[in-house]
């Protein structure tokens, strides 16, 4: 009991709660524990919540294109119905929805799964909402990457020296 | 162009296509703000770490090696990129890659210390910082599919509700990619060497939780 | 740093704090720009005007490491 | 407009004076007069100044011109009545201010007081509800909306009191001898201002004579309502002065014991408003 009392302290509330938060080995469990609160009040509150059917980027999924997930229709420079926030900012919009490199071209035409592989070959499909409209994102996430690549390069090399 | 009492009109806006970045006097200042500091982490040499010898009267300071610090200096950069772009950010979805890439580059800052307490505090950080990811997009999905729009410019002044869950769940995002909970962590880091650029993880974090509050009282 | 870098600083900010003293009241800027002016320039004003009249003298040292 | 910054710095600069002659009574001592603060800079001002070999130079100035630069700015906020957000935007500046300034100069003394800096980073969590608290009261946070909600709907304090205990409590974080001021422990020399002497420390001590004036005024402002100024003057030595009190009385606590009281402050402040949100 004594010995529980040295380490763990037997001062106020508030200098136990200090003693808490001051290990950062309980940053993980503190954090944790105050998503897990709001994601209580999220699922009690679940009810309330509607879905919007009137979405920005409506889609409609088609089971059978090899482009499955990003199948926006139409055929690659001709306009296709693409929404948009902002029409105003996007003169050419529609007019590029699936643009294929002839080895996408390729993988769709023998496979089912050319959706499945968009991040993980070069020149996939140019996705128009996605790199038209939205053009910031991805450049945004994939600087995401590049740093990620950055610090695990650096930290890979710096164990080699 | 909306003119909320909150932060006062918005200046002028940058349209990316549906991303449309607006400047307010309060967005502009945050962004001056973190542009400031970068300049400064690019401009300043690092401080040297000035310690006592136990037992003797000798001093000695350590200085960082050249590729640590021009690691670090690129880091810092990087952050501070993210952080502009953060504070100026006219949609949510925007605004939390952006966020999270400031969570990331301030583990890139501390990455380079030789230090193994701050790199434990470090790693503790950063586990902190991969789970805040999914409250921070989980937030922003949940305004999409309720709202059915992503744009601050839409939201703003509360015409279209947004619920409260999807606000809780993006300032316990942000909380979790800026500044983990308690600060415990984030002191810790602190002590890495490279006060210009170890400035920046405080400066990038501060930066996103001010913009936040903007956010959440906007839409 | 020489003491008259100082009051090169102090002179030109002083300039400046004049102007956005005086330009609001013209009419020829609005009065939250002149503000701003002085939000810039006053620091450096303080700092200049500190260094061009404190003591000379004095090598610069390691940090205060202890008693 | 000048004018205003010159009042705004030698007025804060007495009300720290004021601050030490009103902690030394308290405590039995005679204490210094009570300008003894504007002697002060003066005298700081006047000091050989070099900056440590050790420091990182563009650093080590630039926080000192960027801790007056943005008080100035927050003067500006304050005098034209903007944004209640701004003011705190610039109150968390401050924070990374005082850590730059620690970091900056290479001194371990500093360098703790900078970590402390971090852990007292705590006290924006109070600033926060007590925004959304403001903002749930007035339906604006511009200071000149919020003082017209005022004149026709009597002070703000008497709905939002607990968010004028948040305030009180944000800006007794910030007063040099407090219970919060973890920072400027004794027992780490001076904690971030260690290195920062002679025409250094007058630049700070003049950031922050304005930062005092600043936040009081914002207090009286957003709680009491507009003033002539003299009146105002007053009113904010009144505040000064039982924030002087706070501080002689509390000894300084712990560094996490005082994020441990500021998230419980937090807390009590966020069970306030989903209170009034459930039952209004």
């Amino acid at each position: 009991m004594r010995e529980r009392e040295i380490r763990e302290g037997h001062g106020s509330m508030v200098s136990r709660i200090s003693r808490f938060i001051s290990d950062f080995d309980n940053l993980v469990p503190a954090y944790a524990l105050m998503i897990a609160c709001v994601a209580l009040i999220g699922l009690l509150t679940l009810p309330l919540l509607t879905y919007e059917p009137d979405q920005i980027y409506p889609k409609t999924l088609n089971p059978s294109s090899p482009l499955n997930p990003y199948d926006r229709g139409g055929a690659p420079f001709t306009a296709a119905e693409v929404h948009a926030q902002y029409p105003e900012n996007a003169p050419y919009i529609g007019y590029v929805t699936g643009y294929l490199t002839p080895l996408s071209r390729f993988f769709a035409a023998t496979t089912q799964y050319m959706g499945t592989t968009i991040v993980a070959h070069p020149g996939g499909i140019i996705d128009e909402i996605l790199y038209y409209t939205r053009g910031l994102d991805t450049i945004v996430e994939t600087s995401i990457l590049f740093v990620a690549f950055a610090v695990a390069s650096f930290l890979y090399r710096r164990r080699e020296e | 162009m909306f003119d909320l009492p909150i932060e006062g009109p918005a200046l002028f806006s940058i349209p990316f296509g549906d991303i449309v970045d607006y400047a307010s006097p309060y967005t502009l200042i945050l962004f001056l703000f973190a542009a400031l500091f970068t300049a400064l982490a690019i401009l300043s040499r690092p401080e040297q770490h000035a310690d006592i010898i136990f037992g003797e009267d000798g001093v000695y300071t350590g200085r960082i090696p050249g590729p640590e610090n021009r690691f670090q200096r690129f880091m810092a950069i990087a952050c501070g990129l993210a952080a502009m772009g953060a504070t100026v950010s006219g949609d949510i979805f925007n605004f939390c890659i952006f966020t999270s890439m400031v969570g990331l580059t301030c583990i890139g800052i501390v990455a380079s210390s030789g230090n193994r307490h701050v790199l434990n505090a470090a790693f503790e950080y950063g586990i902190v910082t991969m789970i805040a990811m999914i409250p921070l997009f989980g937030g922003a999905a949940i305004v999409a599919a309720t709202t059915g729009t992503l744009s601050i410019w839409e939201l703003a002044g509360g015409a279209i509700a947004v619920p409260f869950v999807a606000k809780a769940f993006l300032v316990l995002g942000v909380m979790g990619e800026g500044m983990a909970p308690f600060y415990v962590a984030k002191a810790e880091i602190t002590r890495a060497q490279g006060a210009p650029y170890i400035l920046m993880i405080h400066v990038s974090s501060l930066l996103i939780f001010l913009r936040i509050i903007e956010i959440i009282i906007t839409i | 740093m020489q003491s008259r870098t100082g009051k090169k600083i102090a002179g030109t900010s002083l300039v400046i704090i004049i102007l956005a003293e005086l330009l609001p009241v013209a009419g020829m800027i609005p009065p939250w720009a002149g503000f701003i002016l002085l939000v810039l320039s006053v620091p450096w004003f303080l700092l200049g005007l500190m260094l061009w009249w404190r003591a000379p003298g004095g090598e610069s040292d390691l940090p205060f490491i202890g008693y | 407009m000048i004018q205003y910054i010159l009042f705004a710095l030698a007025t804060g600069l007495l009300f720290h004076g004021i601050h030490r002659k009103l902690i030394a009574r308290i405590q039995g001592r005679p204490g210094p007069p009570v300008w003894q603060e504007i002697l002060h800079t003066l005298k700081f001002s006047f000091k050989q100044t070099w900056i440590p070999d050790t420091a990182s130079e563009v650093h080590f100035v630039g926080v000192v011109l960027i801790s007056i630069a943005i008080w100035i700015l927050a003067l500006g906020v304050v005098i034209y009545e903007g944004s209640v957000l701004l003011l705190f935007a610039i109150y968390l500046l401050h924070k990374i201010v005082e850590h730059g300034m620690g970091l900056s100069s290479g001194s371990p003394y500093a360098k703790f007081g900078a970590i402390r800096s971090v852990i007292s980073a705590a006290s924006e969590l109070p600033l926060f509800v007590t925004i959304l608290l403001i903002y749930y009261f007035t339906g604006s946070l511009m200071l000149s909306d919020i003082i017209q909600w005022q004149a026709s709907n009597g002070p703000l304090i008497i709905p939002a009191f607990p968010a004028a205990v948040a305030m009180y409590l944000i800006i007794l974080s910030k007063m040099h001898f407090g219970p919060f001021s973890i920072i400027e422990g004794k027992e780490i020399v001076s904690g971030n201002r260690t290195e920062h002497f002679g025409v250094w420390r007058a630049g700070l001590e003049a950031g922050f004579a304005i930062k005092t004036y600043v936040l009081l005024n914002a207090f009286v402002l957003i709680f009491l309502g507009s003033f002539s100024l003299p009146v105002l003057v007053l009113i904010m030595a009144v505040i000064l002065m039982t924030l002087s009190f706070v501080c002689a009385y509390c000894p300084l606590l712990g560094p996490y014991d005082t994020v441990t009281v500021q998230s419980l402050v937090t807390g009590v402040l966020l069970a306030y408003i989903i209170i009034l949100e459930v039952v209004l």
